[in-house]
């Protein structure tokens, strides 16, 4: 207790010494800072009544119910890219935008929809459409984070990073020619690019929507990003929603195609694979791509890297953290700097509309590729090849595989076609971030 | 006769970009059935060679060349039988 | 072992082929990156005696005994914002500032004064008051924290966030009418911005000080940031220490204020709070937030995303990380660059004098209209009303709502207060982030 | 479910409603947009040989093999710095640092030499080669990296800190004099710089080289990236390398310079530190950087931070953070963004030899210098010193550490050494950065 | 003399600050009131709907209209009495 | 000739070097026996006077004086005595 005592009355002796010091040696450094503190805030006397005025100017009621405030879009490019808002975009775009928000924090809590990705979208929405907060513009919130790591492209990669150190590749290399499902999958993103293109878009704003038939978020993010930025929110939200909706949209499709018989067969045992093999397939998918296609080399290094440093199993610390701390930051992150884009006045336009029947068409076109293909294998096959892992090629791992499971375990129960649908589905990762490459090396 | 123009492109897009990803895969099937066969036949899952504390004691330099001569062989033999 | 052989022989095969080719092939490039090279690194010969003086003069005893250096200041804004150091502030304020962090050590050590704030806060003082070393500047480790996170208020929102994360809005939602006691503390607020004024800050630094009387971490800096940089430093320091000081300041407040027989009503069992009414509140709160005041937005945004992050029950995943990996790694952070304006030029200023004393004045007027609020509710209220609880009003979570517990439990054993207090203490967090949106939009 | 319907519907009429406001309110800024887009995506018709061709040229491999094609460097500091490669450079020199990649990749998985720096450092390497993608760009994934926090020094400093919080340096205070034998392995950092002068180097590209004998992994490129940026990659790959190799590297040279019997001295038990003494060491350290070499304050400050920090006992959580989820993000990043100059413009210059063979040089020197002064010690010493514990002065925590106490074991069955080493080892780390501090107080 | 208007202006603002806090406050306890009162009506605990993985068999659309009429009359029974 | 020079300045740069190192180990040395005789004369292991919750009784104004000099003195000597 007396050394506290003595502490604080040292304390209090140096701040009066501070004082006298500050007083005697150098006052004019300090009146100067005051003088200019007072400079700078200059402040006008209100009445009681101009100041409550004043207060209902920067409400919200006030800004939503005022379409003729005159105020500005929020751009994370900074002021230069802002442009006045237009009626509708101010007032009831807002609204709508909300409760399309509140629409998907509906699906994502209570259907359990993709609710590590849509709930911070939404949640990055619901903030982005605040009036006169500004907080996807520059210096808000939504705007550091998406110049952080989004206009970047950053973010997705650090996501594919973990996703990478999360995936086995095992079932892919037990079976490998199950690939070939992975890339008939990838149908989904060139069939829906020539829908997009008949629908109106230009060739580079269709190849932005049509990637979300690859069903993988990073990818989706990455590419809309570089090819078509103004469309980002609808495209990221299009492709977790329909990620989402798979076990929804694919099993008509998956049964319309194939007869009962088909989605009885039984497939073998798997082979197990050796610990090298796991080990070496990254670096050797990574080295293909540079020699084929090094545009896709940022999506396909970010996922061998993680891959590589999982199998390699001398850094489990940082392939963990990888998997949890890093992926899970930049989770919340890469959610909420997207949902910046759900701003009315980038979401509420026409080509939102295009994106979303688009995004369903690629899909559907990517499930049925998948399953045609994987009907034609059957038929050219020693072994028997279930057509109903064709449409795990679509990748939306693991949900899709789930969903091929599940349909398989329909059709004859006891059917366990989930570890034969994870090879289709992982090579559909790979598939996509090559198709990805190849529009990226179109457009370069 | 603009919109035509892109749908023809678009096409185009479409052959180049599902040939690619086609040819990719197919070649990296191939490079796994390869590294399995190499990985399976030459560090059998029993003593992987990459973690063995201790080689075995009766390999000498004639093992070595006999090793690798088989593994040239091996790799020819793949590559033709490949299916 | 003969494979490594291999490896290493082609290793350095690899080398002497690189040299020849290099060697051969190109040499002017070579040759002219190492003629750059010394052409950068021109070198003057000194002598044993002068290498010894020249290092002398980069010693930190030297830096502190020659006053008339020239040593700028430093600033994370840049070259341009530095000023040469005063006598007093290169020399003695230095040794003053590095006692008082010695104080604030002993302080968060020894007597567990918000340690997790406390700690980085001075510690990041130390490394600011450095001589030479300018880690507060631009390029220094802590002008880099504080670029990165502070000067755009990003860190702490992400803050405000965790804490989200980690509130349970239970007990106000048992008995919201307690939230008014959160409202009643924040006089601590207004009225010692009046006392701010009346001791000569102009009104923008008076306002930027009062919110000092939020006793809510995130939310003094938040403000502190956008009204008055200068006095950040202050101002956190102050918020912090006085928050840390709850357990010494409340009590005598809140006996001089009841009578024995107050102190010692016991209040009734809580309600179940059912789960959705915990889901819906944040994002009730929020949406009365972007009606009545979307300057308040950004706080109260980040504070419930968090809390609709941990109440969803689906991505626990984020939400934990959200309580620990990224809030911890960002408390680190924003204690440093917080810290790094406790440099003697800019902390040892009359000012700071002033703002301790505000600062007391307003947790003990925040204090008292807490408690004074209660007093009334509790004659008008059908159920009894302890007034104690209104001490918590004035957040400091959760460390005044144990104060309160602990004078309920000195005045009647077995009078547990700490889950009625804990509505008003949470509420006070909502109540400071209003306070500091008025304050926002007035001077907006 | 009514509820899903009725939500779903109201999605669709809002869409609705939406698309007509559009159409009707608002064409021109809709039809303005669209034209901006087209205007931009120009995009010239191509037959399909047209387009394989072009899609040829995008390929890897005949940018490899296409010598002529005006490729440039990549550089995380823009374009301006950039230049074109030669013909080695972007064919023949990337496939050679590929299979120094792999052989880094084999050293780190099969051998355990240092992976947790030496996988990241190598992949990065590996990213960094891939032709045309420009991932050490500034726009690319290893650029964001470097800039980040490699080219400001943040990351080394974070490292450090992390270090710091897992250091202990309780066998320090227990045997404080063993400090100077981590004074005296320094020998390797100034002996190997003369030595680097001697091969041609200038005194600044020495004293960067040199810092490899420091044996610290954040120190090395601390250091390198102050004073020969261009030499980044091959000091942390040489610095780390030799880390790893320090079991090989030592023995020999410890068992040269020391007799059988000295190698067999029993060294007694150690007294017990009071948790004082551990809490104030860090500051006190500290305190005399700042006062002799406020240079060397970053690094030391650091380190500081971390063990103050871990040794208060009252900020658990942060300690633990730094030594797990901090440290490991940014040790992947570190890594990654080190492993950019493994480009094979910047690696493969004749430089690499020199600074691989004068970092041989360094450890061995200092390992000697350490063993000579422990034997020197040893002489006129009351307590017997066990020659050994010099080498690990060095530093190369722990490695070192357990090198000597395998060394004094193989001497005399039952000599456990490792206690006694640690003293020295952790002092061999504040040795470094003292020294680190002199050469960069020369070249300020 | 700008000192007393200085001091004028922060009383001003003391009012509108606790004005607004205080309106603020009060608006958000008559929402969380009638939020309880809505969801324990409605969704009572024993079978919370929104994580109800079986709605009750017997719901039919006449079933739903009620309720609906019911909701409306709660609510505008509340805002009637509310305390 | 200029790399004769060179070598000269390198050399010198060691003795700078070494030197500092030596001298500031050196300090540290004294500062960390200085320190330990202090902690553990002042504050035993047995109550860590920083975490104590209850501190002793009988200790008044004059202990507290006797302890100062204690201290004083203790330095003194430690100053005149240190190896
Ligand atoms: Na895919
Ligand atoms: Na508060
Ligand atoms: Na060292």
């Amino acid at each position: 207790m007396r050394i506290k005592q003595l502490l604080i009355s040292l304390f209090f002796a140096l701040f009066a010494l501070t004082t006298m010091v500050q007083a005697s040696g150098n006052p004019a450094p300090s009146g100067e800072a005051t003088e200019q503190s007072s400079e700078e805030h200059v402040y006008k006397s209100k009445s009681m009544a101009e100041l409550a005025n004043s207060f209902w100017k920067t409400t919200g009621i006030n800004a939503i119910l005022d379409t003729k405030d005159g105020e500005m879009t929020s751009e994370p490019a900074g002021h230069d890219a802002e442009r006045p808002m237009t009626a509708f975009e101010s007032s009831l775009g807002r609204i709508i935008m909300i409760l399309i928000v509140f629409l998907l924090f509906y699906l994502a809590i209570a259907k359990g929809f993709e609710p590590l990705l849509l709930l911070p979208i939404a949640f990055g929405g619901l903030l982005a459409n605040i009036p006169l907060a500004h907080m996807a513009g520059e210096h808000g919130m939504l705007g550091i984070i998406y110049n952080m790591g989004i206009a970047n492209e950053f973010f997705p990669l650090l996501i594919f990073m973990g996703v990478g150190a999360m995936t086995d590749f095992g079932p892919l290399l037990a079976n490998p020619k199950t690939a070939l499902l992975g890339g008939a999958a990838q149908f989904g993103i060139f069939g829906s690019l020539v829908g997009a293109v008949l629908i109106g878009f230009d060739l580079q704003q269709a190849s932005a929507i049509s990637i979300i038939g690859g069903a993988d978020g990073p990818t989706s993010i990455f590419i809309a990003n570089r090819l078509a930025p103004d469309m980002l929110g609808a495209i990221a939200v299009a492709a977790y929603s329909y990620m989402a909706l798979v076990p929804v949209i694919q099993p008509p499709i998956m049964k319309a195609l194939t007869t009962k018989e088909e989605r009885q067969i039984k497939m073998g045992v798997q082979r197990k694979v050796h610990r090298l093999e796991k080990l070496v397939f990254p670096i050797v998918v990574l080295v293909f791509s540079i020699l084929i296609l090094p545009e896709s080399t940022p999506l396909i290094g970010a996922f061998a890297l993680g891959n590589f440093f999982k199998e390699s199993g001398v850094v489990d610390r940082l392939s963990d953290t990888m998997q949890n701390a890093l992926i899970n930051i930049v989770t919340i992150f890469l959610g909420l700097g997207v949902g910046s884009k759900l701003a009315a006045d980038k979401f509420l336009v026409l080509e939102t509309m295009g994106i979303m029947v688009i995004g369903l068409l690629a899909f559907s076109a990517g499930t049925a590729a998948g399953v045609i293909m994987a009907k034609i294998m059957n038929k050219f096959s020693k072994e028997p090849i279930n057509p109903l892992i064709g449409a795990a090629g679509v990748s939306a791992v693991p949900m899709a595989a789930r969903v091929v499971n599940k349909v398989g375990m329909d059709a004859k129960p006891g059917n366990i076609l989930l570890m034969h649908a994870m090879g289709p589905n992982v090579a559909g990762v790979i598939g996509s971030a090559v198709a990805a490459g190849v529009l990226l090396s179109i457009f370069k | 006769m603009a919109e035509v123009n892109l749908l023809a492109e678009s096409v185009k897009f479409m052959l180049l970009g599902m040939g690619v990803v086609y040819l990719f895969l197919y070649i990296v099937i191939l490079a796994v059935k390869l590294q399995a066969y190499l990985i399976n036949k030459y560090f059998p899952e029993t003593t992987p060679a990459s973690t063995a504390k201790k080689p075995a004691p009766s390999r000498t330099d004639e093992d070595e060349k006999a090793r690798i001569a088989a593994i040239v062989a091996a790799v020819n033999e793949f590559c033709k039988n490949k299916s």
